[in-house]
């Protein structure tokens, strides 16, 4: 059972969050402006990495914060944890 | 019908008839060995406010002159001075806790604050005693050792199934349990099914 | 019947004076306490203990531990019985009462034991190529064939006992309490570690509890009580007997199963630890490989270690005269120990040239008889053991005639495998140690070590101070000083000599007898042979082919002598097979103990409003949505189901009623910004909304499709108060905070969840206003109060908020109220209305109601509908983007034919629309038959007095007045319906706003 | 050597001295008609069918593993067709009567058994769900029966009907044909009579790149070399998206973990197959005598196949609180697979924008019981370059075109579905 460092509440186990997908996938800016394939490609597509992936949780039975969560999902290595949108560049 | 004096938004004779989610529950089931055992008892009626605010030192001020209590100021920590509580939530939230009968309410202007009443929105049950801890870890997986949870600490976590906060007090074996107020009924099963190995009482406090 | 005739006069870990009586398949017999089931059957010299899987074979007492694979007994009977229970793990304990499994109509006299004769229509993998004719024999052949199969049998009735979780954190955890282990604890909590120390033994101790030799002057029993004794005194330390350490998971998260002493009141049968230690030392020790050779399953063959462990530990003699076969030296103790206790040797066997240990010479100081480079070829005996035929061994083959031994023990040792389940679960790498000959943990994966016997370290003093190491290197990994030096510990062992890799023992005329790899699944040598023949190469598939390993022992005695066996018959180098995947539970653990206390009504908590009580005492029916539990109706006496929803409903309609809608989602939503997050996040327009004013939100997902809705008011202006339906509430508010804390970062809005603050109730129908009046501190009337007005007022003396907006139809008030105060304040609106007629109602009218209504709910918003879909195409603001808006523009979600929200009325007016009935064209249409829309939802309208329905349909809003059939096989219901516009009540709203 | 009971019987006298290979372990040659990645159920059955039914036997089935090691050797093995959208419906049937005759067909007893799956209703809400649910079946032509409590409890006898149940039990949809089936059998019988037809099945291969000149795919690269291939087909379940980045593809799939476990074995107890999607689990109890048992997946992106202790929590609680009696049974092993979650949780079948490089994809919890169709359409695909009539609604372009097949309406969230 992976723990995950939350960068409020510090270290918890992984059953007090709830999983919220790939980290940030671009919402296109201007959605009347984009083709349907741009927009689905948003809404549906998904590098799926067996690897480093950056995804968003939310600490849902904690401080119900939503945190970006770095991990290896082969190994299930927690890289890092930040606020949304603060992971240190890859 | 009467109506007192009002403060903040509430009258005194109002808050009298204020029924707890715990009411029929909250009675006494498997004695313990006198001085030994589980202490439960319910801490109510209370005044619980939701604060939001930046954080940063001009809300601090502005909380300690309007509230008379010092935000706490790391993750998981509160502060207790004579006015009430004041417990961690989260980055930029607390929750202040108080009587009933303090000069807080939701209408206090503290800059760039935003506070939101929740007295009625939880309940909370004080588990006491030499197995207190030992008692929690049975449904609560955050460490309660006393070194990693000193007195004064507050984590929110949840318990079979239901989110609760839990604060420990300075008093070494006196923890607080607050949970959603429709939960009331299973934590208090939960509660009593966790003490009955060590034998419990139930008191009003 | 003598007691005990195979107790030995002295010695053992067990109490003289504490007899336990018991009873074995009928026969009732005595122990000590101490013992486990296993040592008190031996004491009482019974040997033939079950039968094995499939060709229900005469079967033993095989080992002295966990990895037992022969003697499973089902425990008790009735509802507290258990199947598979292994004897060697059971501690004796008064009025126990066991029986032999999977044998009929008892152990000695089997009638499946006719499977051994047909067994060479049997092997492995036999019924994948038959049972296939006639097809539709199948289902006939498996009765039989699941009959067959199986080992004991469940409990009918439900489990009387309970069970319970425990949290717990660690700086060290070890696993296992022998000798490494105990040093390892020992180490790490004289550092000043919390340490949990978990042993699966009933005793701590491990191999100790059978060790006879002297450690630091001590006996071995002494020094291990010794080592306990500082354990107990240091605050930090738990030492859990009875406590299977089963799990390896990520993050150095460990499960153990405890199973709780007997003497401790009320307390559960079972309790599971979720552990997450900072360090976990692994001292789990080794497991002794048995030898294969011919009928090597009979009773009375026995793991060597295991013999020493009964006479040793339990004091109790497995035979009168013994064989001992092995290929290496450590058995050659259990030769000593039972040799001194009065077994007499026969002989041991050696395929070895020469066993020139010191411990094999000391075996020769004995005057026993040794017999060098030779191997038992097969056993002799069916129901016991009787002799061992024994012959030479030369370059890896036998030779020469067979000398038949006589015994009635035979105790074997291939060798030892370390028990590295735990470490291989933790996915740490194993390399193949070939001087060991056997799999040892080489890079670890997580905070972890292994010590002692579990990493290949065998000499007796030399896995004390691996221990300590460990435990001590664990500390310091902790952030704390290192344990002070041990002592070099001093024991009177000598060193154990090399062993001879020997994996089975094949001769010709032994050929078509059977030697048994693996002993619980009924695995042969011929088997594995089979499946290489066939191609089932792969480890894997020797396993799942052959079912090697995969019994409730998962092959602990069985695996590497199947995995190497393989590699020679395919001649692969042993690391090339590699071993199957170890996994979660490294020994099986009670359902009732994983499943813990949230079981039964306990299973999920239950949610209740503040007046939950009073609808109790209403006699209110109660129905599930999500955790809440909601009042259905309230029956009164004599009335049909029917009666009394029409009776709720008319209320409403005629005169007012109470409903309690306390479970809604309720979310406070301030700040600059909040505006501008509702105009993003629902589909209308916001920014023209008045203080004091709510107004009906849409929500949807980003692919387009309705998410939820509700209203949402302006308490002021940068406040509003959101409501979500009951089932989407928390993932609304999770939802919302997604938004804002991942993208929206820039909007200034807090959200805060007051559905717990606020108890709330609907007033409706045409008396509601009246009723309100007589308790509101305000004016309700109609230009004080409009329709989707919003005021604060007093209600019945307590503060409340009170919204006119109204899901029924009706004139309708929606009052909050903190929640302490909801009780009363319900039981004053009641008091108000009574003069009016008032009524409590429930789920049930509220869904009439809303039908009537043609309103939306949960089995229109099924997750596939757009706002289009449902009619709601006009709360799409134009001008303004939406999470999901820009999917709507895709082809299919604006095609033509997409299923549209009509309504249905039958048309003989009679007869009720059957629940999640399909729409067709034509009811007689053979099948299958095309469909074209469904039913979402139905009822008897007691206000039009006929039966309508509202139905998802294709191209629905080009079809009002068309005739279709609302079909429902399941029931055998088909009716005629014509298709109507959703709004069968007062279509104009004229109620709703109480002109 | 054909199996049937004349020469389990024969083999007998010849101590199973003579079984020949079930199937050979060739090397791979340079080029094939088609390659086919992944040895799983799916890609075995694809490669049967090319052979079969298309005549297309120059056919290579590359496996990273071992043969069916995959999901097929790790899921719970039920089999049924009570799916709601029409597609789906028409599709999961056409599998459910090829499964019926599939022992027969393959000549290796896949042990089907028809046994009936029951899904259990816990509320009004259920009942009327399963009610609409069950009345598209029975229009589509597929076996289905409403039940009520009472008869749910004489069929089950030791589920817990009583009202004090957390959800109580009010009902059941039943479908009497479906049932489980032996997964093993199933990858070994179709790998065995693809062999037959001279289908080349190469284990201990792991593709690792995709060679292509222009839109169009040549060949393999794999840990075994490069294999040329004048069409290729990717059955990779769980990997897919890994496999399909290779050719610069993005999927709507994420890769998540779905455990299973079993308890030791017992004499019969339970002889229909029970879920409940209220609590998110099912049970069965196997030929051997094992409850098999599944429940949620772990709810996050992973490849990594590791036992996980909550989800498996869950699914106990959940046989206990529905089966109160089997408390004192015990778990034997726990294990996981790694499932292709699709973000509607339909399948995808069919071509991809590379020209001569096909899918067959996001099976979720549910394409086990789809083998013999998903190899059936895929191989009509791949050998005929268009779909088959049963996958036509399983493209891998609907999502863009909004015709998704949302058959529990949870919204593009891979593992809500
Ligand atoms: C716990 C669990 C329970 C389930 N229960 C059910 C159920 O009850 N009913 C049901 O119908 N379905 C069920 N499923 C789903 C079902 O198992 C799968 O959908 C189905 O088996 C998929 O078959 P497949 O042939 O597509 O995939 P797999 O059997 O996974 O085969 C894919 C193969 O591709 C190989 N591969 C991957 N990458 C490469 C590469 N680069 N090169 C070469 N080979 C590669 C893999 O090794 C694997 O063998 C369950 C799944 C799980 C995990
Ligand atoms: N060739 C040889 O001579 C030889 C071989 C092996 C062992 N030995 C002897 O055996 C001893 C080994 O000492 P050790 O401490 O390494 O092992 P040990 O066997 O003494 O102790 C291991 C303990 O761990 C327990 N255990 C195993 N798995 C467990 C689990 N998952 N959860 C809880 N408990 C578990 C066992 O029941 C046992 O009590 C030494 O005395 C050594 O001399 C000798
Ligand atoms: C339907 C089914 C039944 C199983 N029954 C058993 C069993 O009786 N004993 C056992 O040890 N494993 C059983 N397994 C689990 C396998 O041993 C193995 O764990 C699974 O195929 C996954 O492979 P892995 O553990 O090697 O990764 C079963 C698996 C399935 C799919
Ligand atoms: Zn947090």
């Amino acid at each position: 059972m992976m723990l995950i460092k939350c960068p409020h509440c510090g270290a918890r186990a992984v059953t007090e969050f709830t999983y919220g997908g790939a980290a940030e996938i671009a919402r296109p800016a201007d959605p009347v402006g984009v083709s349907d394939a741009q927009w689905t490609d948003y809404v549906y597509m998904r590098d799926n990495p067996r690897g480093v992936h950056d995804e968003v949780w939310q600490h849902s039975a904690g401080c119900r914060r939503w945190i970006a969560v770095r991990r290896n999902t082969l190994t299930h290595d927690v890289i890092a944890t930040a606020d949304p949108g603060k992971l240190p560049h890859r | 019908m009467c109506f007192t004096i009002r403060k903040g938004n509430v009258s005194v004779a109002v808050e009298n008839q204020r029924i707890s989610a715990l009411a029929e529950l909250a009675v006494p089931a498997i004695p313990a060995v006198p001085g030994r055992g589980i202490v439960l008892w319910q801490r109510h009626p209370l005044a619980m406010l939701n604060l939001r605010g930046p954080g940063d030192r001009a809300f601090r001020d502005g909380v300690r002159q309007v509230c008379g209590c010092e935000l706490p100021s790391s993750p998981n920590s509160s502060n207790v001075c004579e006015e009430g509580e004041i417990l961690t939530l989260g980055p930029n939230e607390w929750l202040l806790v108080a009587d009933p009968d303090t000069r807080w309410s939701e209408n206090m202007k503290i800059a760039c604050a935003t506070l939101t009443d929740v007295s009625h929105a939880r309940v909370v049950v004080h588990v006491e005693g030499e197995k207190a801890r030992e008692m929690l870890a049975k449904g609560c997986p955050v460490d309660l050792h006393a070194q990693r949870f000193p007195g004064g600490t507050c984590i929110q976590t949840s318990i079979a199934k239901i989110g609760v906060i839990i604060h420990k007090l300075h008093n070494e074996n006196d923890i607080a349990i607050y949970a959603a107020r429709s939960y009331a009924g299973s934590l208090w099963h939960w509660l009593t099914a966790s003490a009955a190995e060590y034998g419990y009482h139930v008191v009003a406090r | 019947m003598i007691l005990q005739a195979y107790r030995l006069p002295q010695g053992g870990f067990i109490d003289r004076n504490k007899p336990l009586r018991f009873r074995f398949n009928g026969r009732d017999l005595q122990g000590y306490a101490g013992d486990s089931l296993a040592s008190a059957l031996i004491a009482n010299g019974v040997h033939l203990v079950g039968r094995s899987f499939k060709y229900h074979r005469p079967r033993g007492i095989f080992s002295a531990g966990s990895e037992e694979p022969n003697a499973l007994v089902q425990l008790e009977a009735d509802a507290r019985t258990e199947p598979n229970m292994r004897a060697t793990q059971i501690e004796l304990y008064e009025g126990l009462s066991a029986t032999s499994q999977n044998c009929w109509p008892a152990v000695g006299m089997d009638i499946g034991a006719v499977n051994n004769t047909l067994s060479r229509l049997l092997p492995a993998g036999f019924y994948y190529k038959t049972f296939m004719w006639p097809p539709s024999w199948w289902m006939k052949y498996e009765h039989y064939i699941r009959k067959a199969s199986g080992l004991g049998v469940s409990a009918h009735d439900p489990d009387p006992d309970f069970y319970e979780h425990r949290h717990a954190h660690c700086d060290v955890l070890v696993a296992g309490g022998g000798p490494a282990g105990l040093g390892a604890a020992l180490a790490a909590a004289r550092a000043g570690a919390r340490v949990i120390l978990a042993d699966e033994g009933f005793q701590p101790g491990g191999s100790l509890l059978h060790e006879t030799t002297a450690i630091d002057g001590m006996p071995a029993t002494a020094w291990t009580r010794h080592i306990l004794a500082e354990l107990a005194s240091l605050p930090e330390v738990s030492v859990l007997t009875r406590s299977t350490v089963f799990g390896y998971f990520d993050h150095n998260f460990l499960t153990i199963a405890e199973t709780v002493s007997p003497h401790a009141p009320r307390a559960p049968r079972q309790r599971i630890w979720k552990v997450r230690a900072q360090r976990v030392v692994l001292a789990t020790g080794a497991t002794e490989r048995p030898l294969v050779f011919a009928d090597n399953d009979r009773p009375g063959i026995m793991l060597a270690s295991a013999a020493r462990t009964y006479v040793n530990r339990y004091g109790v003699r497995p035979g009168n005269r013994a064989v001992v076969f092995t290929n290496n030296d450590s058995a050659y103790l259990a030769a000593l120990d039972l040799h001194r206790s009065g077994v007499s040797i026969a002989a041991t066997v050696d395929p070895r040239p020469q066993a020139n240990g010191e411990i094999a010479t000391q075996v020769r100081a004995a005057g026993i008889r040794m017999l060098s480079g030779q191997v038992v070829v097969r056993a002799r005996g069916t129901r016991h053991v009787n002799a061992a035929e024994i012959m030479r061994y030369e370059n890896g083959r036998t030779a020469g005639a067979v000398e038949r031994v006589d015994c009635d023990l035979l105790c074997i040792s291939g060798g030892w495998s370390p028990a590295v389940h735990l470490f291989s679960q933790s996915k740490g790498r194993l390399r193949y140690d070939e001087t060991l000959t056997s799999f040892v943990p080489a890079a670890s994966a997580q905070a972890e070590q292994s010590a002692g016997a579990a990493r290949g370290v065998y000499a007796l003093a030399d896995c004390i101070s691996d221990g300590y190491a460990a435990g001590s290197q664990a500390a310091t990994a902790c952030g704390l000083s290192p344990a002070p030096p041990l002592a070099e510990p001093v024991v009177d062992r000598p060193s154990p000599g090399t062993i001879l890799p020997l994996w089975r023992v094949d001769t010709d005329h032994t050929r078509r007898a059977k030697s048994f790899v693996d002993l619980q699944n009924d695995v042969t040598t011929a088997d594995l042979a089979l499946a290489a023949r066939e191609g089932y190469v792969s480890v894997e598939h020797l396993k799942r082919y052959t079912t090697l390993g995969m019994g409730t022992d998962q092959g602990k005695t069985s695996n590497i002598n199947g995995l190497a066996i393989l590699a020679e018959i395919n001649a692969a180098q042993i690391p090339a097979v590699g071993t199957t995947t170890f996994r979660p539970p490294y020994t099986p653990v009670t359902l009732g103990a994983l499943a813990g206390a949230e079981v039964g009504p306990h299973f999920d908590p239950v949610r209740a409003s503040a007046m939950h009580g009073w609808h109790q005492q209403a006699g209110a029916r109660f129905i599930n949505a999500g955790l809440w539990k909601r009042p259905q109706f309230y029956p009164h006496p004599g009335e049909s189901l029917q009666q009394t929803i029409n009776r709720e409903v008319l209320a409403v309609r005629r005169r007012a009623g109470l409903v309690d809608v306390s479970t809604l989602g309720k979310i406070d939503i301030k700040g600059r910004d909040a505006c501008v997050f509702l105009e993003r996040v629902y589909t209308n327009r916001w920014r023209n909304l008045a203080v004091g004013k709510a107004r009906y939100g849409l929500m949807l997902r980003e692919d387009g499709m309705v998410f939820d809705d509700g209203t949402t008011t302006r308490i002021a202006e940068e406040h509003f108060l959101m409501t979500t339906t009951t089932a989407n509430a928390v993932r609304v508010m999770s939802t919302l905070e997604y938004w804002l804390q991942v993208h929206w970062r820039d909007l200034d809005v807090r959200l805060t969840s007051v559905t717990e603050q606020w108890a709330a109730m609907a007033l409706a129908g045409p008396a509601s206003r009246k009723v309100l009046a007589r308790v509101a501190s305000a004016d309700v009337g109609d230009d004080a109060l409009p329709y989707l007005g919003y005021r604060e007022m007093d209600v019945a003396g307590f503060p409340a908020r009170v919204f006119r907006i109204s899901f029924s139809g009706e004139l309708a008030y929606e009052i909050n109220v903190p929640a302490d105060y909801g009780l009363a304040v319900w039981e004053a609106l009641l008091e108000a209305g009574q003069s009016s007629g008032i009524t409590p109602y429930g789920t049930e009218a509220m869904a009439v109601l809303r039908i009537e209504k043609g309103h939306i709910a949960g089995m229109e918003l099924d997750g596939r509908t757009t706002p289009a879909d449902l009619g709601l195409e006009k709360m799409i603001a134009a001008d303004k983007d939406c999470i999901g808006k820009r999917s709507l523009a895709l082809p299919a979600l604006a095609a033509a034919d997409r299923k549209q929200f009509v309504g249905l009325v039958t048309t003989d007016g009679r007869s009720a629309i059957p629940r999640g009935a399909q729409l067709v064209a034509d009811s007689g249409h053979p099948l299958p038959n095309p469909i074209l829309g469904h039913v979402t939802s139905t009822c008897h309208s007691p206000t039009l007095e006929r039966p309508i329905a509202l139905a998802l349909l294709s191209r629905g809003r080009e079809r009002y007045g068309e005739k279709l059939y609302a079909m429902s096989p399941l029931t055998g219901a088909n009716m005629q319906v014509e298709v109507a516009h959703h709004v069968f009540y007062d279509p104009e709203g004229k109620r709703l706003r109480g002109c | 050597m054909k199996y049937s009971i004349f020469s389990l019987v024969r083999n007998a006298l010849s101590h199973h001295e003579r079984w020949p290979l079930a199937w050979r372990s060739p090397d791979p040659k340079r080029e094939y008609d088609a390659v086919i990645i992944g040895g799983g159920g799916h890609g075995l059955a694809t490669a049967y069918y090319l052979a079969r039914e298309h005549g297309i036997g120059n056919v290579a089935v590359l496996e990273k593993g071992y043969l069916g090691g995959g999901n097929t050797g790790r899921n719970t093995t039920i089999v049924r067709s009570n799916y709601y959208l029409n597609a789906n419906a028409h599709f999961y049937e056409f599998s459910l009567k090829l499964w019926e005759r599939l022992s027969v067909d393959l000549n290796f007893n896949v042990m089907f058994s028809q046994r009936g799956v029951l899904n259990l209703a816990h509320s009004y809400a259920d009942l009327e769900s399963y009610s609409r649910r069950g009345n598209a079946m029975r229009l589509n032509g597929i076996d289905a029966e409403l039940l009520d409590r009472d008869e749910v409890e004489r069929m089950v006898p030791l589920l817990d009907c009583s009202a004090e149940a957390r959800y109580p039990i009010m009902g059941g949809l039943l479908q009497p044909r479906g049932g489980t089936a032996r997964h093993d059998a199933v990858a070994w019988g179709y790998a065995r009579g693809a062999d037959a037809r001279g289908v080349d099945i190469i284990q201990q291969c792991e593709v690792t790149g995709l060679r292509r000149n222009g839109n169009r795919i040549v060949g393999v690269e794999t840990s075994r070399g490069y294999i040329g291939a004048k069409k290729v087909g990717l059955a990779v379940a769980g990997h897919s998206g890994q496999v399909a980045a290779m050719a610069g593809l993005r999927l709507p799939i994420e890769t998540h973990v779905l455990q299973a476990l079993v308890s030791e074995p017992v004499k019969p107890v339970l002889d229909t197959v029970v879920t409940s999607g209220a609590v998110h689990f099912y049970v069965s109890q196997s030929d051997k005598g094992e409850l098999v048992l599944g429940g949620d997946l772990d709810m996050y992106n992973s490849y990594g196949q590791r036992s996980n202790l909550p989800p498996v929590e869950h699914a106990v609680q959940s046989l206990v609180a529905l089966f109160p009696s089997f408390g004192r049974l015990r778990m034997l092993r726990t294990w996981g697979g790694v499932m292709d979650m699709s973000m509607d949780g339909s399948p995808i079948i069919g071509k991809t924008p590379i020209d001569n490089l096909y899918i067959n994809c996001g099976w979720c919890y549910g394409g086990f019981k789809a083998t013999p169709a998903a190899g059936w359409c895929f191989a009509h695909t791949i050998a005929q370059d268009r779909p088959h009539a049963l996958n036509e609604a399983f493209t891998l372009d609907r999502y863009a075109q909004g015709h998704t097949l949302d058959e529990r309406g949870a919204g593009p969230f891979a593992w809500m579905h």
